[in-house]
């Protein structure tokens, strides 16, 4: 394994005293239980959000606080949920009085932490809404199963939700606004590489030199399909052509197209992906309006990317467009 | 016979040194159809719990399975957190004010097992989770004391379902958790969950009647 | 070779198309030559800034087009510095009157074909200032050698003159700044791993499992010295003991701390190395009062990382901070 | 002999088609000690000058020796681009208005090959380059004509003094170039341009004299 970090156990403590160190303007962490809150925190007034999830993810949660996103975020072990004490704790940090929207990506552990840190919340009379994150196509949707994976989408909901809740939106609108922003994502991904847990030491799965995952997660789990190594055009039709017919979307349609990298994936490559999409929509009639390119919710070091497409109208354009001041996103402040 | 506080004790310490033995093995089942933490995080967890054992005081064995059911929930994260808190917290329920534990309050305390788990997790028995092991487990664990065995012997034939639960997972197609994402790849592997809930009553069994 | 390509050679074109598809907003794209110019172009009274390189570092050089940083960028074939043609047509292109800044990196093919432009601008009648970026300590400096290598410096450089230049400051004041970030600025790099040049398809050095390289520069040529793995403090000691030492920064001195990722490595590590990298200045005193973090200057898909430190004074540390707008760096605008 | 103007256009051919052959090797050499593309440089650069040379018309060595050059400089990039370039163009200088070359204007040629790489690199003798490899043709084929030589003959010393060249840089410590940037790494390894620059002087000496 090799990678830069000390020792396995310390890479999530020492990554947060780096952002610690590096954005003492943006924002203030805190150890054991572990949670990052904007500098500012809590704005009186204000709808707080608050995410989380396990590490090995960044800039997701933690680069996304800020204003303009989120006022908390909780990292968990790497690929491990947070637990309720950190949550509670960060979300009576960032409490404005407004009420707190919890933004759940859909694993089984994530819901679950999640939901008892509400009930805890909401034991000592802090309003709490969850909206739980569900746009992985690559998972079959069912109502007997755990249902579809939270990726992609995720970091979009987290901006835009960000933006209403500095203007001010209530609860019910901020949890709303982030309903709709689930309903009309959808994502799938895949990997080149496996990545390497640092407490494992060794890479999740094993691919071989021309071989591909087709519909993994976000924890190095293993896709839904193996297949032989492709070129860009193919991996793209197979990643934007579940996504784009399961909405679906339709002619006309204005989309905000969002390629990300898996962690290990350079920017040239990013923007050969994005050039296949951008032909396939056309061709479907499917204008981008607006995109985002780079590695913005990963898996360590895996190499491989991830689609996503929002359906986009007005209101959501507008609040995409809105000032962010995070470390891992900016723009406009 | 009963199971006093201590043994109740000697249960989770032995419970947390076979999930120590065990860490790569659960932790390599859950690789193939999960995302391979779950003997790192129930090592995790247990490792919290035997260090807050060390401070408890009192002879209240419900007081003591809902510490080890906190100390769960705020240290092991993922699925395995808020299910085994839950259900070390429904057994502390279960088992309040109790210094020693009758057959009838074991009876109970695995009831609010399966009931926390069910509660938190919603599988039913057939998903591929924890709740394969556990449910079979409550029931042999009923029906052998209906049947009038003893004790131990029903903890023996507890732990025996628990096993044959475990097993019985891995033909099938997980419906919850992180490995139903995997679809019918997910079919011919064993269980993680229901493995260290095999474990967990197992444990139980040894420690209290000697057997297995 | 695992990559997000269709044919190794079309791995430019394509990645500049998509580039051109992106951001229509910031710039546009010229094939044939190749060049990337921000879309307002030519500024009128404004001095232009041109770059370029090989391909492989991006977002370098063509991620950084746009309001407050570059006029035009020259993408090279991977690792291949490009060639005069594409430079006097990007100039050209720029040109608003006021003078054009070439800002080279210091190689001798980058060298040579921008100084060749530069004769050929100016026989056209444009005037021309070439700054030659040489931070690198990795190499020993000496009048005898092609001397050092441009690295991480070249991206502070960048977008500190696209701040004067957008300030309109004069031909001779941006040349003279850039010549002053330069002789304030000093990296040092190391990888984790090769990387692979498409046309190759074999990675360029072979390393160990439990190997590294220090002193490596970002075409994929080896470094220095080949060391077995080591803990990120050690690295980072190894990296940011050289620099700090050949500027020589003091104690009191404020900088800005750039840690760049070599294009595999994932947030998570690079802010374990800024915590590092943290620790190490403060120990000498040394303060930092603006950082970056992220792979800002890559070699394809290396993992690996490069610390830059620029010695700030108010001027600097102004125009650091004033409104960027291109696809790979972006605030206040 | 004198050499027609359509065997300058042979040994151009000739030469590129060396490049593509040794495209991996040259490569490889620039692998251990630079960035490992020489060989994909030069033969693109060469690929783009068989396809000028096709609509070329008229006789006039110099037109076309510029024109190679030209397409060199933006078709190869790197440092082998102006290099190469240049050793083209004054080539194209030196040889203007000949429709044939004569001995003394072959070397001319070569004179204006060194000034021009000289004047484009700034490298001497010993520092690993190209000119390693130029320097000694161009002295070997001047002290041949002087030494009552024939062209062929002197062809044929230049081609072999530019191998001993070559092979003169495989312990040398590169002081200019991206070699120069691994120090003392880089002794032990041929340098790719002085073998590029060999085989330049070889096909001219296997083009034009039928010997090596
Ligand atoms: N909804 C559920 N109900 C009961 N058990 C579940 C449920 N979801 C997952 N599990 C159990 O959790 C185990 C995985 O735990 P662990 O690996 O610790 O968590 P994670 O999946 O978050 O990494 C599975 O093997 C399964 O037995
Ligand atoms: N200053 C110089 N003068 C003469 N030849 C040089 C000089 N610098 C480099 N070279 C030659 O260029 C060769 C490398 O060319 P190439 O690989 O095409 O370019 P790059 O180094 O830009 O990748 C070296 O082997 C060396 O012979
Ligand atoms: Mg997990
Ligand atoms: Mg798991
Ligand atoms: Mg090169
Ligand atoms: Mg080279």
């Amino acid at each position: 394994m090799k990678k830069l970090i000390n020792k396995p156990d310390d890479v999530v403590t020492e990554a947060l005293q780096g952002m610690a160190a590096a954005h003492p303007d943006l924002l203030r962490v805190s150890f054991g239980p572990n949670y990052i809150v904007r500098a500012d925190a809590p704005v009186q007034g204000k709808v707080a959000l608050v995410s989380g999830g396990g590490s090995g993810h960044e800039p997701m949660h933690g680069g996304f606080v800020g204003m303009g996103m989120l006022d908390a975020a909780c990292p968990g072990d790497v690929f491990t949920s947070p637990t309720p004490d950190q949550m509670i704790e960060a979300t009576k940090a960032v409490d404005g009085g407004a009420g707190v929207v919890h933004i759940v990506k859909n694993y089984t552990g994530d819901v679950m932490n999640f939901e008892m840190a509400a009930e805890l919340a909401r034991g000592e009379g802090i309003e709490v809404e969850a909206v739980v994150i569900d746009d992985d196509v690559a998972v079959q949707d069912s109502l007997y199963t755990a249902g579809r994976r939270g990726v992609g989408t995720t970091v979009l909901a987290e901006k835009i939700c960000g933006a209403a809740a500095e203007e001010k939106q209530s609860l019910q609108q901020v949890a709303e606004l982030c309903r709709r922003v689930n309903v009309n994502g959808r994502s799938m991904g895949m990997a080149l590489t496996s990545c390497i847990v640092p407490a494992a030491g060794t890479p999740t799965f094993q691919l071989g030199e021309d071989e591909i995952e087709i519909g993994i997660g976000i924890h190095g789990e293993p896709g839904r399909e193996r297949r032989k190594l492709a070129p860009a055009s193919e991996i793209v039709e197979s990643l934007a052509t579940p996504v784009v017919e399961d909405l679906p979307y339709e002619e006309g349609d204005q989309v905000l197209a969002f390629v990300n990298g898996m962690g290990g994936t350079p920017a040239i490559e990013l923007y050969i992906v994005y050039n296949e999409l951008h032909k396939l929509l056309e061709e479907r009639g499917i204008k981008i309006a607006r995109n985002l390119i780079g590695s913005y919710i990963t898996s360590l070091e895996m190499a491989g990317t991830s689609i996503t497409l929002l359906k986009l109208d007005d209101e959501l354009t507008r609040l995409w467009d809105a000032p962010v001041r995070t470390p891992g996103l900016r723009w406009g402040a | 016979m009963t199971v006093p506080h201590a043994q109740v004790v000697g249960w989770i310490e032995e419970f947390a040194s076979t999930v120590a033995e065990n860490r790569e093995y659960l932790t390599q089942l859950d690789s193939a159809i999960g995302d391979g933490d779950h003997g790192i995080n129930m090592d995790r967890g247990m490792k919290a719990v035997l260090g807050k054992l060390e401070g408890l005081e009192g002879d209240d064995v419900g007081g003591l399975l809902k510490t080890v059911g906190m100390t769960l929930v705020s240290s092991v994260g993922g699925a395995g957190g808020p299910l085994y808190g839950t259900l070390f917290l429904q057994m502390g329920t279960a088992t309040a004010g109790k210094s020693e534990l009758e057959p009838e309050d074991w009876a109970a305390a695995l009831d609010g097992a399966v009931d926390g788990v069910q509660m938190r997790g919603k599988a039913e028995v057939g998903d591929k989770t924890m709740i394969d092991a556990l449910v079979p487990a409550r029931d042999a664990f009923r029906s052998a004391l209906a049947d009038g065995a003893s004790f131990a012997e029903a903890l023996n034939r507890s732990a025996g379902a628990a096993e044959e639960g475990m097993q019985s997972t891995i033909p099938l197609v997980a419906r919850k958790g992180r490995a139903s994402y995997l679809g019918e790849r997910s079919a011919g592997h064993q269980d993680p969950g229901a493995t260290s809930s095999y474990m967990l009553l197992k444990t139980a069994a040894e420690t209290w009647s000697g057997g297995a």
